[in-house]
Formats: C-alpha cells, structure tokens, sequence
C-alpha cells in the first residue's frame, strides 16, 4: 500500500492545473502547487484523500528570489503518509488566503508565520501579536532582519572577562564574532521601533 | 292564627302575583321581594320578641298531631330570620331585563319554602315545602340559560328527583308505622315504634333524602356543576341558606326522633368523606367558583360532625359553624362573581380590586379559623365537642377535620399569594358595585361578631340548649297551638 | 495564688512555650534532614529566620485586616499557652477547660485566615479552603478523644486530669488506660499540625503555599512564631491528656518532644492526599479508633 | 554606571545597637530564602544542591515558593523578553533587603543566546544583580560557592546593591522602558516604597519616571473608607 | 391596668402608629422611638428576670365558657424582651437609608413597618399567654403576623416569596391544627384551658394520652421552630423576606416553638416524664428521640447552609440548625443543658439579627447577594465587616463571644450525661458553621473588590448603629454571660427546671472573663511582636502574587465559587434531598387523592350512587342495630 500513495494522489491532482506531484520517500509526497490552486488542492487531499491533519504551515524567505515558500504538511492517519503541497507566494506585498476554513489548526500557525515573516493571510481570524508579545522590531525570522544589529543596538553588554576568558582569548579563542566586530548598521533598524 | 306564617305566606302569594305585577308596574315588582324580606324579618323579629320559649301554630285551626302544624322555636326562628336576611343580601333578581320577573318569583318562592322547612313541624309539609324548595331552585340553577347552566340543573334536577322519592319513601314508611307525621308526636312514639330496624331504615332514608339539598356525601355530585353554572348570587343562596334548611331539617329528625348511637354514627361517618372529599377536590379545583363549591361541601361535612355530637356540645359547634359558614360563603361567592373564571386569571388581581381581595383573605382567614375571627371559635367548639366525646371514631374525625384545615389553608391562599403577586397583570375586572356592598356587609358582620363574640356566644349556647331539648320539643305539642 | 505570681506566670509561660517551640521546629527540620541524609540546619536556625523575617527591611501588607490576622494568630496562642498548664504553672487553667481549649485552638487559624483572606490571592482562599476542610476532617475524631478522656476522668479540667494520673501513677495515664484513644489522638495530632500526608492547604508546588501566599516579612516571621506555638501546643495537651502532664520539666520536656516527634518523623515518609482522600481517611480509622476507645470509655 | 554611589551605612555609635546590627545582618546571611526562577537549563544543577549530596540547608538556605518570602532571586539561565517581565515584577514583590542571583552564562552576557534578538542579555542592566555565577552550567560546587560568597557580603553588610533599585529607579527602568516599550508598567509601586522606606535617592525619579506616571495606573492601595470620601482607583 | 396591660396596649398602639402612619418619612424613627418604649416597659419589668412572681393582665375575656388570660413569668420576659430589643433595632434600621431604598424598589415600607409592629405584637401576646387557650391565639397571631413579613416581598424576591410563604403558611397550619390537637386533649384531661390544671391533669393520664398530648404539642412546636422533618419552610420563608424583617423572624420569631417546647418540658409535663416514656424499654425514650431530632436538625441544615450561595439562604439556613442547640439542651434536662439552650436563644438572636442585617446592608450597597457576585468589600464597608465578623464568630460558637459560652453548656451537659454520639454531632454542627459562615466572609468582604464594587459606600449610620448595638451584645453577653445566665436561671426557675449554678463569668468550670481577658493580653502581645518589625506599607490588590502573571481589572482574580470543592468532592454525593422528595410525596399523594376525589364529583353517576349509598347506609343501619 505504502508504495501506491504517490500514484492515487497524482490521479487526484490530475485535474488541478498546475499542480505537480513527487514522491520524495516512502511515507513523503512533495506536491507543488501554485498560490492560484493550492485551496483546491488541500481540498481535495482532505476531501477525497483522508488527509484530515494539517500538522504544520512552514514558512521560508527566499530573499533573493523576492519570494516567501510556504508549505502545507497534511498527514493522513490511514495512508500514515506526509504529503507537503509548497507555494511560493511574492514577498512583496506578501499576501496570501487562509486555509482556516478547511483546517482550523491553521489560525495558529498563520498567525505564527504573519508575527515572525510579516505574511498576512486573508481571512485568518485572528492575525494578532502571539508569542512575541514585546516585539516591536520587523518580523525577525524574515533574512532582512539583522539580528545582530539589533542586538546590539538593544542590549548592552556585561563587562565580563574573567582571566579564563581572557586567556582563551589571547589563545584566538572566545565569541566567534566581537561585538565590535558586529556588522549591521543599527540606527537603521532602530528605526522599526516606532 | 299568628303572624309567624307571615313570612311565609306572604312571599309565596307575591311569588303567584308577581309575573302580573311586573308587566304593570316593573320597578315595583323589582323592589317588592325586598321589601317582602324586609317585612319577613320584621315579623320574625317581633315574634322571637313576643315568644321566647318554643310554640306550635297549628295551620287551618287543626290541632296538632292531626292537622298541619309550625313548630316555632328559637331555632327555627334563627334559621327563618336567616333566610329572609340572606335572600335581602343575597337578591339575585335586581336585574333590569326580562328574567327579572321570573327570578323574584322563583326566588320569593324559594324563601317560602326554605322558611317553611325551618318553621314546619310535620313531615309531610316538610316534604311538600321541600319538594317547592326543589322547583324553585331548579329554575334559579337554570335561569343563566347557558349549555353548563342546563347541564347542571338537570343533573342537579336527577338527584334531587330521586331524593325526593327517598324521602317520600322515608316519610311513608314512617307513616306506616306510626301513623302520623308530626314530628313532636312521632318523637313522642318512636322510643316504641321507630327504635327498631325499620324505623332506622326510614330515618337513612330520610337523611339520604334531604341530605341532597344539605350536600351529604355522596348524594352531593351536584353541587360543584351547579355552583359553577348559576349566578354567583343563587350559588350563594344555595350554598349560604338552602343547604342549611335541610340540614335543620335532617337534624331535627335526629334529635327528637331518632337520637340513637348508629343514626348518629352514620351521620359523622357521612360527614368525615364529606370533608375530606370536598376539600380535596377543592385543593386541585381550577376555578373560584368550584373551589367554593368543593370547600362549602367540606363545611357542610363540618356542620354534620358537628351535629352528629351528642349533647348540646354539637349543637353548639354546629350552630356556630352553620352562621359562620353562611357568612363567609355567601361572602365569598359575592366575591366570586365576576371573578369565578380560571384561578391563573386572578394572579395579581389584588391590584384590579385591593377592596375586594382583602375582603377574600379576610373570609379565609376565618374559614380556615384563625383567632380570633368567628371561624376559630366555631372551630374550637366543634374540637372541644369531639375530643370530649372521646370515642375513637370521633377522635378520627378530629384528625381528619385537622387535616382538612391544612389542605384548606393551602388552596385558599394559594389564591391569596397569587392575588397578591407583584408584576402580573389580572385579566379580570373588579366585581360590580352590588356584590361588593353585599360582600363588604357579611365582612362587616363577620368582624362585627370578632367584639359581639360574648353575647353571640350566650345566645348560641341558648339556641344549643333548645335545640337540643328533645322533650320541649315534644312537650309543645302537649301545649296547643295557638 | 498571689497576683504577683499569676501576672509573671502569664508572662513566662508564653516565653517558655516560644523557646520550646522554636527548638520542636528545628526538630521538625533535623528530622526531616536525618531522614534524607542530609546533615539539616544548624541549632539556631529557626531564630535566625524569625530574626530576618522580623527585620525585613520592607514589609507588604494588603489592608488592616492582613495585620490584624497575624496577631490574632499570634495573640490567641500567646494567650491559649496560659490555659494550659505546665509543671509548677497552671496559669489560668482552671478558669477554661479541654473543650474551651479544642475551641480556642481554632481561633488562630481563623484569624489567620481573615488575614489570608484580605490579602486578595486566591491561592491563599484555596488553601483556606483546604485547610477549613482538614480542620472539619480532624476535628471530629479529635473531639471523640476529647469526650473520651474527658468522661475516663469525669473532667474537663485540664489541671484535674493532670493531677489524677499523677496520683495513680503511669498505670492510671491516658495512653495505658484508653490506648486506643491515645492513638486516636496521635493520628488527628497529625492532621492538627497539617503536616503530610495532610498538608494539601499548604501544597507549596500548585497553590504557593496556599494561606502563606502573600506572606512576607515579619507576616512570615509571625507565623513561624505561630508554628512553634503550634507545636508546643499539641505537645502539651496530647501530654496533658494521655501521658500524665509532666512531674517536673525533665521528664515533662521528654514528653512532650517524644510527642511531637512522632508526627513529625511520619510526615517525611508520606507523599500528601487529596483533599476528599484526606477526609475520607480521617473519618474512618481515627474516628473508628476513636469510637472504640469510647465504648472502652464509657465501660 | 554607578551615578549615585550608595550611601555606605554608618556604623551607629552605641555599641549595642553596632551589636544589633551586626546580629541581623549575621541572621540575613544565615537565613536566606530562595527562590529559583527556573528559566532555563540551570534549574537542574539546583536539586543536587539542595538534596543531600551538598545541602544548602546547612547553610540556612531553603527554598521558598512565593516572592513576598524570599530573599534570594535565582535566576537560572537565559531570560526571553517575556520572561523579563515576569522576574522583573516578581522581583520588585520580594521583600527588601533582596538579592539577585545570576545562574549560568546566559545571565551574564546571553551566553550562547548572545546574538538572539529575543533573549535579553546583561541581566544587571534591568535588576541589581549581586552575584553572577558564570558556567553552562554551572556546577552545585560553583552554586553553593556563589552562595556562600553572598552570605560573607551580607554578613559584612556590603551586599547593598538592592538599595540601588530603588535609589536609581530610572535607570533601570529606562532599561526596561527601551525593552518593553513606553507602556511598561509594574503593580508594584516603586517610587512609593522608595519613598516610605527612606530608600529615595537622586536617581528614583527621572524622565523615565515621568513617563511611567503619564500612563500609570494607579497604585494606591484600597484605602478603608467610612463614608464618601471614596477615591477613585480603577 | 398591671404593667403587663400597658406594654401589650403600647405594642397595639405601635402598630397602630404603623399602620396609619407607617410609609411617612419619619416613620421609622418615631416606631424605634416607639419600640424603646416598650422596652422600657420591659425593663420595668425587669424584676421578672430576677425571680419575681408573674405579673397577670387586667383583661380576661371570656368567651364560650373560657377564659382568656395574659400572665408574663420570666421564661415569657426572657423572649419578649429579645423581640422588643429586635424589633426596636430592626425598625431603627429600615428607619433611614434602608426604608428609601426599599421605597424606590418598590417596596410597601408601611407595609413592612406594620407587619413588623404586628409580629411584635402577636409575640408578646404570645409570649405572656396564661393559659392554653390564650397560647393558641398568639400562636396562630404569630403564624399569620410572620405570613405577613414573609409574603409582602413579592417583586423584591424575584417573586420566590409567594410560594415561600404559602409554603410556610401550609407548615403552619399544620402546626396550628396540631396545637389545636394537643388543646383538646388537654381539655379532654383538664376540663379547662389553665396550665394548672393540665399540670395536675398529666399525672392522672392514661399512657396513651401522655404521649399523644407530647406528640401533639411537639409536633406544634418543632414545626414552628422548624425542626427536622419540618424544616424545609424556614429558609427560603425568612431568606425573601424584607431585609429587617427577615432578621426579626430569623432571630426570634420561629423560637417561639423553642418556647412553647420549654413550657412542656418543664412545666406543663415535664422532661422527666417524657423520659418515662420509652419507646424500646432500657434504650431509648421520648426524650431521646427529641435529643436525635436536634441533633439532626443541627448538622443537616447546616450542611445545606455550606452549599448555599445566596448570603440570605445560608443565614436562614443556619438559623434553622442553630435551633438544634437549643432543642438539644432543653432536652437534656439538667441545669447546664437546659441553661445551655435558653441562653442560645438570646445569643442566637443577637447575631442573627445583625448578619442578616449585614448582609442586608451589602445587598442594599451592591444590590446582590449572590456570594459569587462580591468580594473585597472590607475595604468599602469596613463596620459592616466588623458586625459581620463577630456575628460570625458568635454563630460559629468561637470564644470568646456569646455563642460559645450556650454551647459549651450544651456540650458540658451531654458530656457529664456520657452521650458521645450527640456530643460529636453537635460538634459537627459546629465545625460546618465555622466552615460555611467563613465562607459567607471571604466570599462577601474578603478577596478582590471588584470592579464594579469600586465606588461602593460605607452603610448610613442609620442602618450600621443598630447593627453595631446588637454586635455589642454579642461581646458583652460573650464576656460576662452571667448578665444573661441570670434571667435564664431564673427563666428556669419559673419552668420548675434545675436552676443552673452561675457566676459572672459563666458556669461549670468556664469563665469568660478570664478568657476573653488573657485573649486581650495575647493580642496585646502579638500585637507588640507585630510592631517590632519595620513598618509595613499596603499595596494595591493588584499587587499579589499570581505566579508572574500581572493581574488587571479585567480578569477577576478571586476564588468564590464552589468554596469547598474538595470536601463536596467526597460528601457532595450525601446530599440526597431527601426531606424535599419526602415533602414532594406528600404533596404528589395528596395531589392523587384530590384529582380522585375531583374525579368523583366530576364523573360519578350520581342516580346510582345515590341508590348505593341508601342501599349502603339502611344495610348499614339493619345490621348494625341488628348485631
């Protein structure tokens, strides 16, 4: 049975424009789908494929492609298989809809991925602050956000080097990177906090 | 010849002469069966003046125990002046219609023959002016020409037939044995010829008989029907007077014919399912009226315990509760009236008419018996009666009608409470002028009797003591009529 | 008595009952320390903590009433301390009695409690919660014994019950003429003291400590004072009752250690019940005891 | 950093009173309650520290549950921004005079969350901190080391840095200001403690203040009143 | 005209006065003026308390060949003197502030002053009743006077007090019909109505009269007094009656069944006659049955009183297992038990009457009494808190206020008479009280003020200076109870019971002035211990531990609801309802009966019937003269 997967779901996707179906291992089927069809295509995962878990939205910056990837990961209990349907979406404006209609669990993990990439997702009931209560800073999981900098230009730094340290230092050792080796332009960030 | 037939005469002519009277002179016709009351209680009041020890009028000048005799004694006067005053309250026929006429005669009739039960002393004119009594309110039943109204007067019409033949029966068997119908001389006979089983037999006879109009159990299915479909007026009437009338009447026969421990025992027997029916039945009624129905059946069993106790100890209780009973009742179904329909319509009706509902609590309070209404003291005179008889049978009475006060008290103010419920709005409208004046002047008597309570008690225990004395009774024969 | 006597009574018998106390509560965590295997607080420890609670430079209070709770809590013991007597002291012992005491000995957990109660955490209601229920759990099998020793004696009078088993000797103790009633007693002894298995009103993981929530400071240090008196306390009437009272302070002193050591060294071999288990458990085999030890009683 | 010196406490002239003195500040350091805010990984090196193996309660330290009765704050191991928060506030419940303990790296310098735009870095830049004990993590030796180390500064009367929350209430909470931004409020009522408690020094109120009283909900106790003059306090 | 005649004419006159005048303005200060006249005619009667003889009224009515005769002893002084001090301080309450209030909701103040006039008035009637006759006119004047209180509350209860009432006024008259019961048997016996005569009439009854005229005033009694099984009515009666109406009936009015049964255990039959009535020979008596009756009565309502949520309820409840003690004590017959239980009646009283009243006051301030619907009120109505906390620890029975001192008495008898079983329920019943009314403190002024609570005010003086009055008593009488133990001595000189042995500070071994003195000293200490740490400086509630959460007022951080989860986790299964299914089965059985009998009169052919019926009654007849 577990061979068979890849072939039923592809049947199934046959009429969806678009969408292409790749096993990728034993228990895992890579869908890629275009943000046009993906709706339908979860839809018919769930409706006709017993894929009634959506376990998790994932979400990647393609920085330089100027697009965010998001993946679907639905797992059905019965074919015990993973299928992942991915989307690339513009990172600009960086919109999307919600599947919240077709699998609940999904307000989560939008409003996850809205706090730490900054996608808003059309229709997803609540888009509101969830982890990073404090934050006021960008979405920091997007690669323009400069950590480092804003560390920096937040926090300030215990003046603590003991004689170890500073032995381990002399020896090349110690923080990888100084901070006053530090890269980013902090004003630059800083300004976010308004 | 004397004037005490007056008050019964008189009505029974104007009865005859009023359907004519009406059609010339309407408003006179309206006014003339009060003023007839009026007259009746006038006689009788000089009368009971005139004669304070009992006499006996022998009518058409035939000497007793050959011809047809009154037996006027302080009791029956009461009940006569009862009569009369509460036909005068409790006047069913002011209407301005067409019924009018037929109303007064039937009422005037009623009044005759009522009178003529409390003041006769035969059983054969018993059984004519009861067998009157009995035409005249089913007509007054009927006279509200409504489908119930028919219904019950038929049923009412049934029984009361079949009573009648009981006590005809009754009387004939009596007359069978003893050859007359005078009371005070069948008194005199019956140690030797009726204190035997056949005489027993005639008496429950008898007592089933009347029992119909006294609301005996179980000849009393009438009653709720009946009380329900007439006028609040009639039902009053019925309730107030004429049940008492028959209960005179059963009575009588009791104590001067057929004083024996079983006739008695049988009468309270009757008397305890009488209470403990009715007032069940009143406790789960959905209406006022039949709830008075029920209750007033419940009192009637009251007054026959009552009566069933030897000695002038009965006869004082009952005494006591038959005025209290005919107060308060009358009252009641003044009150009820305009407001006999469905219990759920009367929440809140404290507010359409505060008079009148706290005339109503006022009449329960005193039919439950609370002190120091007159109701608590019929009460404790009927307790007092039958602890000190100490038998077993009246002790179980005892705790029955001790029962009964209870559910009595529920359901009457169960009404109360819902009367006076905040936030509902009653559907029902105040009762008319009259009938508020009427139930405000039995309220009046009623706690008239709370600050008269001493002497009304010295005259109860007075009329006991005559209406008990079973020989002066029989001795008035022996006194010639006048 | 002289009045000059009476007066310096009152005074040294709460002081006594304080300094014997704070050596129980240091028992209390030596105990706890041997069973473990660990070496446990030094001698002075518990004065060093009343010491440092009472001189908390800032002390939060939530209202009046959380003040007055503690020295209701404080006082009502200072002042049951006089009732019950102790060798050469009989305070005013005579003047209440057993019953007086069982009651009075509620008083500063009520008063604690309205204390608790101002402090507006619901931590600290829940634990009072409990801990009224542990105290209408324990109370019962409690005043059983109590009726019991009080009819074995034919009195209520504590100093009375002192002096009859005295005259008689050990045979004439509580504990040898109604033991089950003695172990009746050590049971709701241990439930009194709401140590485990029955300190669910207190349950430090889930509800903070429960009453002691918003206790800091000299609040703290209060109810430290509190506790020792708590333990002298329970020492001396289960003592009074069952092992004689004391013939001098030696032996009484013994006696009353021996007491409270007992629950003490069963506390840190039990987990804690339930609320309703607790109940459960103290309505049945103390009260069973209990009832017993009455029908051995009243025979 | 350190604007306002604390003002070093004057030995008091009667001898019995230097002996009282001396007595409580002994009792402090012999008696210490902690209270393990257990952020991060540190936390577990505590058990072995208390239970028999090194027994902190031989020293007079035992664990306490609720901040209004400890008088050490352990913090073990790295503080998120939200967490900040909550140990800032259960800080500011403790009783006076209070000590702040830094367990592990990551209260020092962020430790290996150093570059970690959610976890906040130099824990002394927000609270007092009196000892810091480096280490990922550190040992039970380390611990009870740092501990006793605490116990001689009480002892000698120098562990004061507590004073410093309230006499530079301000600067720290600037600190928190620039963290959690401008609304950031406590219950507790710092300015007033300071104020009650003779701890007001030249650095409690600022502009930092200023701005916290702008937005400040009010922290007057529910004052028992008799009659009308009930003020507003929601 | 005896003093006797010109207090009961001055209590006609104050109703009167109510009635006419009662919903003015000024109403309410004129009654409580009017009220403190007649407690000054009680305390001209004071000599009562002390061991004078009775003083008889002028007027004896005659009616029916009996005699109507008002005759006050001590025991009738004791009770009356609690219902004039209670219905001085009621009325002083709804005087001001309160009677506004109740205008403006829509309550009929002239009302309620008159039905309170009208239940002090019937009381006394009652109480100084000389003889049987004149004891039922009272008591049924109490029974309706109460009806009245109870009933007049409609849309001020939400409309529960009508059934409340008619449930109440059903009980009653059961009541009534029992005392009407135990009349006739007693005239049966006695040929009169005088108590003289009962008494020597008891000796010559027969042994099933004895019993059933002690079944019959007791089952008149401990109806009124609402003892088990006859308890449901109590509660919700008292709970929706207007405020200080409700504390009136909650503190005196239903111990008039407490009375009623003092004068049968002590004078009229005698509770050792009672005793001599066994029931299984060797075992177990009348009077024990009386002492298990209370003793239930102590712990079952009480445990009701523990689930309750409505402040009222929870009161009304207690008041309920607090007529136990009393019951308890009277029945155990000796100087100590019986002491016990007359005392708790004044002690009952005195706190009683200013918890309802407290709680009253909250609800006039917050407009609920809904213990899940308050909290933290200490801070707005710190004398309201103050009156509520010693009536607690009265009702509790904590030393040192006067509800201990009542119970110890009780607890002293039962242990010197060796009955463990009802030592330990009364001890029961104590602890439940102490864990229920704890809950009716936190729940209303501990914890968190809520928001909506803010802006609540302290109560008027007009309603707190009666409640602190009679919070005083409670003190004082707690301290010195031998100012109370004397008119209870004599009380039970009067009744013929063994006079309890007492000095100032209490009896059998407990003196409260010691107590309460070393309390003083121990607070005195704990305070001086509480001064030597730094002063403390008050936080705001919000302030408070919440493991790190920071609270606000939008969450409302208080524990109230379900108080006692974890005890009703093991005892919440033991509440049966059992007395509301038995009640049920009455009304379910007399329902059955009646539509039988509605059946009967609706269906029944009545022609045959009536054929039956003479057939039946001449069968009857012949057969029975026959035999």
């Amino acid at each position: 049975m577990n061979g068979e997967v890849g072939r039923p779901i592809s049947r199934l996707l046959a009429d969806v424009d678009g969408a292409r179906c790749e096993r990728k291992g034993d228990r895992r089927v890579r869908i890629d789908a275009t943000p046009e069809n993906l709706p339908a295509v979860l839809e018919l995962l769930k409706g006709r494929a017993g894929y009634l878990h959506l376990s998790a939205i994932t979400c990647i910056d393609w920085m330089d492609d100027g697009e965010f990837e998001l993946i679907y990961h639905l797992w059905s209990y019965e074919d015990r298989n993973l299928v992942s349907a991915h989307i690339r979406i513009p990172r600009e404006p960086g919109v999307y809809l919600s599947v919240y209609d077709l699998f609940e669990p999904a307000g989560f993990f939008e409003r996850d991925i809205h706090e730490m990439y900054g996608v808003f997702f059309e229709g997803s009931p609540d888009q509101e602050k969830f982890i990073l209560t404090e934050w006021n800073g960008p979405p920091p999981m997007r690669k323009d956000f400069d950590a480092e900098g804003w560390v920096q230009g937040t926090f300030q730094w215990e003046d603590y080097r003991p004689e170890w340290l500073q032995e381990i230092e002399e020896k090349g050792g110690g923080i990888a990177i100084k901070p006053e080796q530090a890269r980013a332009n902090t004003r630059k960030i800083r300004g976010w906090k308004q | 010849m004397n004037a005490i037939v007056l008050p019964v005469v008189l009505p029974l002519l104007a009865a005859f002469l009023l359907p004519s009277l009406a059609r010339i002179w309407s408003s006179a016709a309206r006014v003339l069966g009060p003023v007839l009351m009026l007259v009746s209680l006038c006689v009788l009041w000089t009368t009971w003046g005139e004669h304070p020890t009992p006499f006996v009028v022998a009518l058409g000048g035939f000497q007793p125990p050959m011809g047809i005799a009154f037996h006027v004694d302080s009791v029956a006067m009461l009940f006569a002046f009862l009569v009369a005053g509460g036909a005068l309250l409790m006047w069913p026929a002011w209407t301005d219609d067409d019924t009018m006429p037929r109303l007064a005669a039937l009422t005037l009739l009623l009044v005759a023959a009522a009178t003529g039960l409390a003041l006769s002393g035969d059983l054969f004119n018993v059984y004519v002016f009861y067998e009157l009594l009995s035409v005249a309110s089913f007509g007054l039943v009927s006279a509200r020409r409504t489908g119930a109204a028919f219904a019950a007067g038929f049923r009412y019409l049934v029984i009361s037939g079949f009573g009648s033949v009981l006590a005809l029966l009754g009387i004939a068997l009596i007359y069978l044995r003893t050859g007359t119908l005078n009371i005070a001389h069948l008194g005199q006979l019956a140690p030797e010829s009726l204190a035997d089983p056949f005489g027993l037999a005639a008496f429950a006879l008898l007592l089933l008989g009347f029992g119909v109009k006294a609301e005996l159990f179980p000849v009393n299915t009438w009653v709720p029907e009946v009380y329900a479909g007439s006028s609040a007026r009639v039902a009053g009437l019925l309730a107030g007077v004429v049940s008492k009338l028959a209960v005179l009447v059963v009575v009588r026969m009791l104590v001067v014919v057929f004083p024996h421990d079983e006739t008695r025992m049988l009468l309270l027997i009757l008397g305890v399912v009488g209470v403990l029916s009715g007032e069940l039945a009143a406790w789960s009624a959905k209406d006022m009226r039949r709830m008075l129905a029920f209750s007033s059946i419940g009192q009637l069993g009251m007054i026959f315990i009552a009566f069933s106790i030897p000695g002038e100890a009965g006869w004082v209780a009952g005494l006591a509760l038959v005025l209290h009973h005919l107060v308060v009742k009358s009252g009641l179904f003044l009150i009820a009236d305009r407001w006999g329909g469905a219990l759920q319509s009367l929440t809140g009706a404290a507010r359409v008419s505060p008079f009148t509902a706290g005339l109503f609590v006022l009449f329960a309070l005193s039919l439950i018996g609370v002190p120091p209404l007159p109701g608590f003291w019929a009460k404790l005179q009927l307790v007092i009666g039958l602890v000190e008889n100490g038998n077993g049978v009246y002790l179980g009475a005892l705790l029955v009608f001790l029962a009964a006060t209870v559910i009595e008290a529920n359901y009457l103010f169960r009404l109360a409470v819902a009367m006076y419920a905040e936030g509902a709005s009653s559907t029902v409208t105040a009762p008319s002028g009259g009938n508020r004046i009427g139930a405000a002047i039995f309220a009046a008597v009623l706690v008239a009797a709370v600050f008269l309570l001493n002497p009304l008690s010295e005259a109860i225990d007075d009329l006991a003591v005559v209406g008990n004395d079973a020989t002066g009774y029989m001795d008035s024969l022996a006194g010639g009529a006048r | 008595m002289s009045t000059t006597h009476l007066l310096i009574e009152l005074v040294l018998m709460p002081l006594v009952a304080f300094v014997v106390g704070l050596a129980m509560l240091l028992m209390l965590r030596k105990i706890g320390a041997r069973l473990q295997r660990r070496v446990g607080p030094p001698l002075l420890q518990p004065l060093f903590d009343v010491i440092k609670l009472y001189s908390k430079r800032t002390q939060v209070s939530h209202g009046l009433l959380h003040e007055a709770g503690i020295v209701v809590a404080v006082g009502a013991y200072v002042a049951i301390e006089t009732l019950v007597p102790v060798p050469g002291m009989n305070g005013i012992a005579e003047k209440g009695g057993l019953i007086l005491l069982s009651y009075l000995m509620m008083v500063p957990s009520l008063g604690l409690a309205l204390g608790v109660g101002q402090c507006a955490n619901p931590n600290g209601s829940i634990g009072l919660s409990r801990a009224m229920t542990a105290m209408l759990a324990y109370d019962i099998p409690f005043m059983l014994v109590v009726f019991g020793v009080a009819w074995q004696f034919q009195t209520t009078n504590l100093v009375e019950l002192v002096a009859v088993q005295q005259a008689g000797g050990i045979a004439t103790w509580g504990i040898v003429e109604n033991p089950l009633l003695a172990i009746a007693g050590l049971f709701g002894l241990q439930a009194m003291l709401g140590k485990q298995p029955f300190e669910i009103y207190v349950a430090p993981a889930e509800i903070a400590t429960g009453p002691m929530v918003e206790m800091g400071g000299k609040f703290l240090g209060g109810l430290f004072v509190m506790q020792s008196f708590q333990f002298y306390t329970a020492g001396v009437l289960y003592t009074t009752m069952f092992l004689g009272g004391g013939e001098n302070w030696f032996t009484f002193l013994i006696k009353i250690f021996v007491v409270v050591a007992i629950p003490l060294s069963v506390a840190f071999m039990f987990p804690r019940y339930r609320t309703e288990d607790m109940v459960r458990l103290v309505w049945k085999w103390p009260v069973i005891l209990a009832l017993l030890g009455l029908v051995v009683a009243v025979q | 950093m350190n604007d306002f010196p604390l003002p070093v406490r004057a030995e008091r002239s009667n001898p019995l009173a230097r002996v009282f003195d001396e007595l409580i500040d002994f009792c402090r350091a012999r008696s210490m309650f902690m209270l393990h805010y257990c952020t991060g990984c540190g936390a577990i090196e505590l058990p072995p520290a208390m239970t028999s193996r090194f027994d902190m309660e031989r020293l007079g330290i035992q664990p306490m549950v609720t901040p209004r009765q400890a008088d050490i704050l352990l913090i073990t191991g790295y503080v998120s921004i939200k967490t900040l928060k909550r140990v800032i506030l259960t800080y500011e419940q403790m009783g006076s005079p209070k000590y702040v303990i830094g367990i592990c790296s990551c209260t020092v310098n962020g430790g290996m969350y150093w570059q970690s735009y959610a976890t906040a870095k130099k824990l002394n830049e927000y609270l007092p901190v009196d000892v810091y004990i480096a280490g990922c993590m550190p040992r039970p030796e380390a611990v009870i080391e740092g501990l006793r180390k605490l116990m001689g500064e009480i002892k000698a009367g120098r562990a004061n840095s507590w004073e410093r929350y309230f006499r530079e209430y301000d600067r720290y909470l600037a600190a928190q200001q620039n963290l959690f931004g401008p609304n950031w409020q406590t219950p507790t009522d710092i300015i007033g403690e300071a104020r009650d408690y003779q701890l007001y020094g030249p650095g409690t109120e600022g502009r930092h203040t200023e701005l916290l009283q702008q937005h400040q909900v009010p922290l007057q106790p529910l004052r028992m009143t008799l009659h009308s003059d009930v003020e507003k306090s929601s | 005209m005896s003093v006797l005649d010109q207090l009961l004419v001055f209590a006609f006159m104050t109703g009167a006065v109510a009635s006419f005048i009662g919903d003015r303005r000024f109403a309410g200060t004129l009654l409580a003026i009017l009220y403190f006249g007649q407690f000054l005619l009680l305390v001209k009667l004071a000599p009562l308390g002390y061991g004078a003889q009775p003083v008889v009224s002028a007027w004896q009515p005659a009616l029916f060949g009996e005699v109507l005769v008002w005759r006050m002893d001590a025991l009738g002084w004791y009770f009356a003197l609690i219902t004039v001090v209670a219905g001085w301080l009621v009325t002083w309450y709804a005087s001001g502030e309160w009677g506004q209030g109740y205008r403006e909701r829509g309550g009929n103040l002239g009302l309620m002053h008159t039905a309170v006039a009208a239940n002090v008035v019937a009381m006394l009637l009652l109480l100084s009743s000389g003889n049987l006759l004149s004891l039922f006119v009272g008591w049924e004047l109490v029974s309706w006077a109460g009806f009245l209180l109870m009933v007049m509350n409609g849309r001020e209860s939400g409309g529960v007090s009508g059934p409340a009432g008619l449930r109440y006024i059903t009980y009653a008259t059961l009541g009534a019909m029992a005392l009407l019961a135990a009349l006739a048997i007693a005239h049966h016996a006695s040929g009169s109505f005088e108590y003289i005569d009962l008494i020597d009439a008891v000796d010559q009854m027969t042994g099933p009269t004895r019993v059933s005229l002690v079944i019959a005033f007791a089952l008149a009694f401990t109806i009124k007094m609402g003892l088990l099984p006859f308890h449901l009515w109590q509660a919700p009666a008292y709970a929706y009656s207007p405020g200080p109406g409700g504390a009136f009936l909650g503190a005196i009015s239903s111990r008039v069944g407490l009375w009623g049964l003092a004068m049968v255990f002590g004078s009229l039959i005698g509770i050792g006659r009672i005793a001599g009535i066994e029931l299984i020979p060797g075992w177990f008596d009348l009077r024990d049955v009386f002492m298990w009756v209370a003793a239930l009565t102590i712990v079952l309502p009480t445990f009701t009183a523990l689930r309750q949520n409505d402040a009222r309820l929870l009161l009304a409840w207690h008041g309920i297992g607090q007529g136990g003690y009393m019951l308890l004590g009277l029945a155990a017959g000796d100087a100590l038990g019986t002491g016990g239980g007359l005392m708790h009646v004044l002690n009952h009283a005195s706190y009683q009457a200013p918890l309802f009243l407290a709680v009253f006051a909250v609800m006039h301030r917050t407009g609920t009494s809904d213990l899940n619907r308050l909290g933290g009120l200490v801070a707005r109505m710190p004398l309201t808190f103050l009156v509520m906390l010693i009536g607690i620890i009265g009702l509790a029975g904590l030393p040192p206020m006067n509800g201990f001192v009542s119970k110890y008495l009780v607890y002293i008898s039962l242990l010197r008479q060796g009955e463990p079983l009802l030592f330990i329920l009364a001890v029961i019943g104590t602890l439940g009280t102490v864990l229920s009314v704890f809950k009716l403190l936190h729940n209303t002024f501990l914890g968190q003020l809520r928001v909506e609570h803010m802006e609540v005010r302290e109560a008027p003086w007009s309603m707190l200076i009666p409640m602190l009055l009679m919070a005083s008593v409670v003190v004082v009488t707690g301290t010195a109870p031998g100012l109370v133990l004397d008119w209870v001595a004599s009380a039970q000189a009067a009744l013929g019971l063994p006079v309890l042995d007492h000095t100032l500070g209490g009896a059998a071994g407990l003196d409260m002035l010691w107590v309460s003195g070393v309390l003083v000293y121990g607070f005195a200490v704990g305070t001086l211990l509480f001064l030597s740490g730094n002063k403390s400086r008050r936080v705001h509630q919000f302030d408070n531990y919440a493991g790190g959460h920071f609270l606000t007022a939008e969450n409302q951080y208080q524990y109230s609801d379900q108080f006692y989860a974890g005890l009703m986790h093991h005892i919440g299964g033991w509440y049966r309802a059992s007395f509301t299914w038995a009640e049920s089965v009455v009304i379910a059985s007399v329902d059955a009966m009646s539509a039988a009998a509605n059946g009967f009169f609706r269906r029944t052919q009545a022609v045959f019937l009536l054929l039956l019926a003479t057939l039946g009654s001449v069968a009857w007849l012949l057969w029975g003269v026959g035999s």
